[in-house]
């Protein structure tokens, strides 16, 4: 706990005002509009609205593609975090043992992170086009066997490869810099107690990366959930067949492209209720387990 | 049968080098202290021989066997970090059994050796805590419960009580010597506190600048320091260390203020006319009149009271000085006094080559001065 | 360390390659697609080999895409953007962390919450906002009853207005109010050591002094990292400017290229010239991607201390 | 200065380019006036940003709204109605000229047309003259029975993809049921009342829908979507595929990205047999003069849209364009200076035979249901499901059917005590 | 003008008192230092003295004015941190000049006055160095340079000595005398080093669990220490406590195994045949029959080499004891041998309160002391 501290609050007041003023026009008054809408249908226009109460969220939860699209969210959350956690572990883990060519692969491994999503998007749509893309080849061997176009399944793997594809970089830096805080001495230490290379991943690097790891699982889970628009939008826009309705895509098709206001807010509402929990779960018994000190 | 050789052993990083050909023997049982300043290579000679530094040249053997190119768990050693580097994740039973459990020993083994390492450096009460629950002391006994635990052949220590506080140094150090008397397991210990060094050694190895400087008993390394690097820097406060002339006669050492120092005959031979070091330290300095009669002048400046002694600051023959003095003569400052010392306690070093004057063996160092007590 | 894992390190070098070459190819074949013509890029099977096209795709997409003046707004976008929320971050979390009142977890709770509800899902009322940000406080005022009580006093209408729409600021000013930066910058400041702020209050230093001559020279690591951060995050902004800017003067180059991928839901969408879009990526590309190479070193750096 | 307003269009690439044009055009032919013309990047956003838009008071003068927002504009109350603007700022047009099929589509129900009639068009088939020829055909089909057999004889004839195919309500049910002169709701497709109910899912449109899936999953038609890369239209353009049903709009676009040697023509919509054909209905999207701007920039959406209402106008649209003359005399014009005899303009006269096909009926009318947007959607998303085998096209029609009556209970709800201009 | 007079000073966290109402006055000009052992409330205290931490209770003045509400900034003191709290981005010039960059000084007389500290702390080669650039006593000085340019009235030190290794910490202690000696500004100086305590201070306090246990010169403190934790802190190794009982003629004290201790008696004063602390220091014991004859005997299990004389540990009375002997008498372990000491070094504490026996104040300690070493 830190015990030194200034005594003027004023100027504290004024030094986190800025934020505050922003966040609360910008963030809290629409989300306050967006939260009383949840209660009551708004007509597009603006032109009126009645209170409704609870009927909004009823609706919602008595429609079964909300609930698909729920369970969607989740599986891309889950898979696309595991798979962009886990790669990004190992490579950190590799790249870590500083042998030749280090430098150049942690340049190489670190850039991808630029690139912006609707060309990732763009890129894959590319890539796994069932009949130009890589997989075409595939096809032809075996056809029918990749056909994200129609298949389901296969839109939802390939937006959640592209969607994990664009966190690696970003967890691989982590990763690494989580790593390369692990004092040496304790690699060493476990050397000297007979630990070879593999044993010293799963028994010391491993144990001490889960702060790490903790953080980014929170990243990557708030962000499978808030972030996925774009990738969603460029690569499937939802389907097929509500395949890829992701949560955050549905609020803003319902909403803003299908103009039921009402109902893309009383959504809005529950995706946050719901962001917020996991959060708060993960920080609550997650954490817990994964700080030593 | 964990006898270490080092034979002309080198390392450079890049083209610095930083061990120059270190030659060294340790016994098996054996507990040899390095010392020697920051950044002279104790903790590198310590981490080849560990394995986990490689070898630039030379060869280091253990045991018997070559070990140059054995991975750190192929050579028996255990090993003390300064930091403990103990595993923040686990409990202190499983840092203690962590090399247990890597070799494949079973559990309920596992937890009776736990247990009984735990009781030997006094910690079973606290075998399910981590480390970051722990004070000071209690982290490095548990380092030092982690080393145990394999029985190893040597024991490697690279400043485990650095981060300790004094009062715990004291009670850690005892600790350590009792573990070797019990264990007799060959240890090497670097540190560069020279307490630490001079109360744990068997033997006393003092490094500076990557090479051996000297290597003998603590008592001998203090007595008969073999150079002023060595002078100066065993002993607190160090050895005074004063530059002066050897007279024709041979029978004293002029300093700079033209005051003669009567020094033992034995060491003048060759060398009257020429400049020497003298030297001669805090505590073999005395107040009063030298026995001898022609005595010294010094003058102080001011002391420092130690409970156990006083340090007395001032200068003679133009230079800094410490005297060490156990009674209770009232101080006098600013005015010379006289101070005396037992010629047998006088050291004389060359003052190109730092080295130590007088026969090259310790040995026959040695029976010089205590044939020239015996007449004194 | 002496190790002898020559297994391994093979192994080491194979799945770095491997993953390397995961990470790249989508980037390659973005490459080779932008060195095609057209029909090259719509040939099937597909060829995987660079065509000879680059810099006519490059030239093209440029001049199509009227990138000159996109770049330079987008490069305003992203400056504002990281400078702006360096600052207000830094300040926020300074408030935060170095003074002591009983506000202080529910403002950081407040500010932490605004990372749980994306832009996408609250755009229609921030788009109002957006067209006039002063918008919250007249309601305020309307419905607290000032608005009417000034009227009746003075005879005028209070009427607030600031259209952010079509401008850099409102551009700016909503990317600038995300948590990221204050949360990097709270995790630093947790471990400046005590000391430091007591050396400086004995110095004689007041809060301002210590944030400015001690403070931010010490975070420059992190700013680094956050500046490449929000750099790359302002420099693909997507969405927003979408919605707010509809005059091409203010237009930025994700929403560019965007364009060179027409929504091919509406009729006469053309089709799509993906050499040129892919040529408009590797050109959009190059700034982000280059301030990440320049700045990694400092970027790993600057992270180090933030994750724990 | 000149007066300035802006005008937001959703068209999009070549099309959208064209539209640029005008809007230059218009600027140049005086100086009174500036129009600022914004592309949204399709249909779908030009209406959502503009409501968006709306709701600030930051609105444009002149939206591009397609025809299924039509429903939605009209309830909202918060248009400037063209005939009655045109009329307030003196400027003559003969409402009488515009082909009825399109006017009655944006007019009230007592006659008044509420937007500009712009880019119209209906759904025409696409075909591949060569293509058909190797497979032994020689005319186009006319009815889906020949179309079904002449997919079994291009497949024969060593064709992979004889038919290029992406769901569309526009198409497969909206321009479908209307040639088929079969309800898609009650109510006359929502035109005597908000509470109408949609019945698609009891005409021939199932039956329409059973064949496509039958046909994909016998090879016969591959679906093509910008989410696979290639859409329907051009794998025509490339030659990949022999058949696709689209928007007459797209004729220009067709020859622009067609492959040199692509022999090519469209056709009416064909019909199943044992029906009547009737006419289609009028598709692409209209003008809409929002509310709340200033008198000026009212005057200046008038003179915009009395420029575009000039022949001049009609024809750099028409001959830039694959949309149709909305006037007769337009029409008449063109065809009379044999505009239509050539490629690459001939065939599109195609379009307005298919919608001037017969007199338009309470069936062909148009459509006027609230929330039609979110109708196509579900449409879209069950039609989806029902093609990778989740459910019978029957569920599925039965499911968006149901889902959309939903929509259409909430619009109804939404405008409480209101009724239909 | 800055004498410091705490009066009833108090500090707590929340329900926990850490400081118990504490008395202190400093004069001016005065040295003193706090000693204590770790989280007995020094740093607090100091703390509260320097401005950063709020006072609970009770009132201090600086310079006769009560300072309890004024900011650090206002009250004139500097401080010296343990980990020195250099700002690590400035250069060692910018470190100490940053105070009077504060206070609007102008460059060229900043530069002035930065360049005049840093040649008396000797850093003028260093000034253009970063901290992370400076040995452990460069920083330090650094440390020190920064609290002097401000020529406070009032010096405080939070074990800045701590850090640095012990040859370092001999200079330094050197260095902050004849700093103190040049500019005779109070200072509160606060260690757990008892050496570094002795050395230093004008005045020793000790502290412990929050309260004074004793306020004095050093070589009083180290003499007559107030009570058994006194003693036992001060001293190293520290002083052997042996619990006894005083025969009842009160001329000795009974060991634990029946030994008896002859100690001076005045100190028997109506305590025949009740139970008492005995206290030697290490240094006190020597070998050989004592001189008055009746000799006592201790058992040795092992020695250290110090160099400087040796510290022989074994047990007295069934308690361990430690001997420090200067003397080179060959070691007998494991076997009674003689031992002996001065009686008038003896000290006798009541075993309940540990306070030490004998006249309540200091002064009337040390006459009758001093009388009894006059007759013995
Ligand atoms: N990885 C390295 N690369 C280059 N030089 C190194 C490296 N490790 C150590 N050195 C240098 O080698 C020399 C010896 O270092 P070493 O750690 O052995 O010193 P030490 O005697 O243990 O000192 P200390 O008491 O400070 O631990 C030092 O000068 C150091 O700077
Ligand atoms: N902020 C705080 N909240 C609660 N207790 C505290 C706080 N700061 C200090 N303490 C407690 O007050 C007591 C005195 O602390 P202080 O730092 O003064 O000890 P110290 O004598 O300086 O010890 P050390 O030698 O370890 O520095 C300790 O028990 C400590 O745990
Ligand atoms: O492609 P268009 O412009 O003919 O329009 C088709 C439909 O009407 C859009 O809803
Ligand atoms: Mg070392
Ligand atoms: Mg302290």
């Amino acid at each position: 706990m830190r015990r030194a501290y200034f005594k003027n609050n004023w100027i504290a007041a004024a030094l986190v005002a800025p934020q505050l003023l922003i966040i609360f026009v910008f963030f809290y008054w629409p989300t306050a509009q967006a939260l009383y809408w949840a209660f009551t249908l708004e007509q597009p226009w603006g032109g009126g609205n009645q209170w409704v109460g609870l009927e909004n969220f009823q609706a919602i939860v008595e429609d079964e593609y909300y609930w698909n699209s729920v369970m969607v969210s989740i599986i891309f959350a889950f898979f696309s975090t595991l798979l962009s956690m886990g790669m990004a572990l190992v490579l950190a883990i590799a790249a870590d043992r500083q042998l030749n060519g280090y430098k150049f692969y942690r340049v190489g491994l670190i850039w991808p992170y630029a690139v912006a999503a609707p060309a990732v998007g763009l890129a894959f749509r590319f890539i796994f086009n069932p009949s130009a893309g890589l997989l075409s080849h595939l096809n032809q061997i075996w056809p029918g066997i990749w056909d994200p176009i129609m298949n389901g399944d296969h839109a939802l793997a390939m937006v959640i490869f592209a969607g994990a594809w664009k966190q690696v970089a970003y967890n691989f830096i982590f990763f690494l810099a989580g790593l390369q805080a692990i004092p040496r001495s304790l690699t060493e230490a476990s050397a000297m107690d007979g630990a070879g290379v593999l044993r010293r991943v799963r028994d010391i690097q491993l144990p001490l990366l889960a702060p790490t790891a903790f953080f980014l699982l929170v990243i990557n889970i708030t962000d499978s959930f808030t972030d996925s628009f774009g990738i969603v939008d460029t690569m499937t826009a939802g389907g097929p067949a509500r395949a890829t309705d992701l949560m955050v895509f549905k609020i803003y098709e319902d909403g803003f492209r299908g103009l039921d206001y009402s109902g893309a807010a009383a959504q809005s509402i529950i995706l946050m209720l719901l962001v917020m929990v996991l959060t708060f779960f993960q920080f609550r018994y997650i954490e817990r387990r994964v700080h030593y000190t | 049968m964990a006898d270490i050789n080092i034979r002309r052993v080198e390392k450079s990083y890049g083209d610095t080098r930083v061990v120059h050909g270190v030659d060294l023997d340790i016994r098996d049982g054996e507990f040899v202290v390095i010392l020697g300043p920051s950044g002279c290579g104790k903790s590198t000679l310590l981490r080849m021989i560990a394995g986990l530094e490689a070898i630039s040249g030379g060869e280091i053997a253990i045991g018997g066997r070559v070990v140059n190119d054995l991975e750190p768990r192929q050579r028996g050693c255990a090993m003390v970090f300064q930091n403990y580097a103990l595993y923040p994740h686990m409990s202190v039973a499983e840092n203690i059994g962590y090399a247990l459990k890597i070799a494949g020993i079973g559990k309920a083994e596992r937890r009776a050796r736990v247990q009984s390492v735990a009781t030997a450096i006094g910690l079973e009460d606290y075998l399910d805590r981590r480390p970051g629950q722990l004070s000071g002391g209690q982290r490095q006994r548990v380092a030092m419960g982690r080393a145990m635990i394999r029985e190893p052949k040597v024991f490697l220590f690279d400043e485990p009580l650095s981060n300790l506080d004094a009062k715990l140094r004291v009670q850690m150090r005892l600790e350590i010597r009792h573990l070797h008397q019990r264990l007799a397991a060959t240890s090497v210990f670097v540190t560069h506190d020279q307490i630490e060094a001079m109360t744990l050694a068997d033997r006393m190895v003092v490094m500076n600048q990557g090479n051996i400087e000297q290597v003998g008993a603590p008592s001998d390394v203090y007595d008969r320091p073999a150079s002023t690097f060595v002078a100066s820097f065993i002993g607190s406060p160090p050895m005074n260390l004063l530059p002066g002339r050897m007279t024709e006669s041979g029978q004293h050492v002029e300093l700079a203020d033209g005051q003669h120092v009567p020094i033992p005959t034995a060491l003048a031979q060759g060398r009257a006319g020429r400049p020497v070091t003298l030297g001669i330290r805090p505590e073999d300095i005395r107040h009063g009149p030298a026995a001898g009669g022609s005595g010294l002048t010094a003058k102080f400046d001011f002391l420092e009271e130690l409970g156990m002694g006083r340090l007395f600051h001032g200068t003679l023959g133009g230079q800094d000085i410490i005297m060490h003095a156990t009674d209770k003569t009232p101080p006098v400052f600013g005015t010379a006094v006289d101070i005396a010392f037992d010629p047998s306690r006088l050291h004389l070093f060359d003052v190109e080559t730092g080295k130590r004057l007088a026969g090259e063996s310790g040995r026959a160092d040695k029976e010089q001065w205590s044939g020239y007590r015996a007449t004194a | 360390m002496i190790e002898r894992a020559r297994g391994l390190n093979i192994a080491t070098q194979i799945i770095l390659g491997a993953g390397l070459l995961t990470l790249l190819v989508p980037l390659y074949l973005t490459f080779v697609a932008a060195t095609q013509t057209l029909p090259e890029v719509n040939r099937v099977p597909p060829t995987f080999l660079p065509g000879t096209h680059l810099f006519d795709n490059l030239a093209e997409a440029w001049v199509r895409s009227n990138f000159g003046q996109k770049f330079v707004n987008t490069m305003i976008l992203a400056t504002g953007v990281v400078v702006g929320k360096i600052t207000v971050a830094a300040i926020t979390a300074f408030g935060i962390v170095f003074f002591q009142h009983r506000f202080r977890m529910l403002i950081f709770w407040l500010i932490f919450i605004t990372l749980m509800l994306p832009l996408e899902v609250r755009i229609v009322p921030t788009y109002s906002v957006a067209a006039n940000a002063l918008s919250p406080f007249q309601q305020i005022l309307d419905v607290v009853g000032l608005t009417w009580l000034l009227e009746a006093l003075t005879g005028m209408r209070v009427a607030l207005e600031w259209n952010l729409l079509n401008s850099y600021t409102g551009l700016i000013l909503p990317l600038v109010a995300t948590a990221t930066g204050t949360f990097l910058y709270r995790q630093f400041f947790m471990t400046i050591p005590d000391e430091l702020v007591e050396a400086a209050q004995m110095d004689g230093a007041g809060p301002l002094r210590f944030l400015w001559e001690v403070l931010i020279p010490l975070s420059r690591t992190n700013i680094a990292a956050l500046a490449t951060i929000m750099f790359v995050y302002s420099w693909n902004q997507y969405l927003w400017p979408l919605l707010i800017i509809t005059d091409p003067n203010y237009g930025v180059v994700a929403v560019e290229l965007g364009q060179l991928v027409p929504d091919s839901n509406t009729t006469g969408g053309g089709i799509p010239h993906w050499n040129l879009a892919m040529a408009g990526t590797l050109i959009v590309m190059v700034p982000p991607v280059l301030v990440v190479i320049f700045m990694q070193r400092w970027f790993v750096r600057g992270l180090i201390n933030t994750d724990k | 200065d000149p007066i300035k307003f802006e005008y937001w269009y959703g068209l999009s690439g070549h099309l959208g380019e064209v539209v640029q044009q005008t809007c230059e055009r218009f600027n140049q032919s005086q100086s009174e006036f500036e129009i600022v013309c914004v592309g949204q990047d399709g249909y779908a956003q030009a209406v959502q940003n503009s409501i968006a838009a709306f709701r600030a008071g930051k609105h444009p003068t002149i939206v591009q709204a397609y025809d299924a927002g039509t429903a939605d504009l009209m309830m909202s109350g918060e248009f400037y109605p063209v005939q009655q603007m045109m009329a307030d700022f003196n400027i003559a047009i003969d409402w009488d000229n515009y082909f009825p099929g399109i006017s009655n589509y944006y007019a009230s129900s007592k006659g008044e047309l509420f937007s500009m009639p712009f880019n119209s068009s209906t759904a025409v088939m696409y075909y591949n003259i060569a293509d058909l020829k190797k497979a032994g055909v020689d005319t186009p089909p006319a009815t889906w029975e020949e179309f079904g057999a002449d997919l079994e004889k291009l497949k024969a004839s060593g064709k992979e993809c004889p038919f290029a195919y992406a769901p569309s309500s526009w198409v497969d049910l909206e321009q479908f049921s209307m040639a088929h002169n079969v309800p898609i709701a009650t109510n006359n497709n929502g035109y005597d009342g908000l509470d109408a109910e949609l019945v698609f899912n009891t005409t021939v449109h199932v039956q329409h829908m059973e064949n496509l899936k039958r046909w994909r999953d016998d090879g016969l038609l591959q679906i093509r979507t910008s989410q696979g890369g290639l859409n329907a239209r051009d794998s025509f353009a490339q030659g990949e595929c022999s058949f696709y049903f689209g928007s007459i709009a797209s004729h220009a676009t067709v020859h622009s990205v067609a492959t040199s040697d692509l022999t090519w023509d469209v056709a009416m919509l064909p019909i199943y047999e044992g029906y009547e054909r009737h006419n289609t209905v009028v598709g692409g999207a209209s003008l809409w003069v929002l509310s709340k701007k200033t008198e000026a920039e009212y005057r200046g959406a008038a003179a915009y849209l009395g420029f575009l209402a000039t022949p001049e106008s009609e024809r750099f649209w028409s001959s830039n364009t694959g949309y149709i003359p909305v006037t007769k005399t337009g029409f008449k014009n063109l065809k009379d200076s044999g505009f239509y005899d050539n490629a690459p303009y001939k065939g599109r006269e195609v379009a307005i035979e298919s919608l001037t096909y017969t007199e338009p009926g309470p069936l062909t009318r148009g459509i006027r249901l609230g929330g039609f947007i979110q109708i196509r959607k579900e449409w879209t998303g069950e039609i989806e499901a029902a093609f990778a085998g989740k459910k019978t096209i029957q569920e599925a029609l039965d499911a968006a059917a149901e889902r959309g009556n939903a929509a259409i209970t909430k619009f109804a709800r939404l405008y409480k005590g209101k009724s239909l201009p």
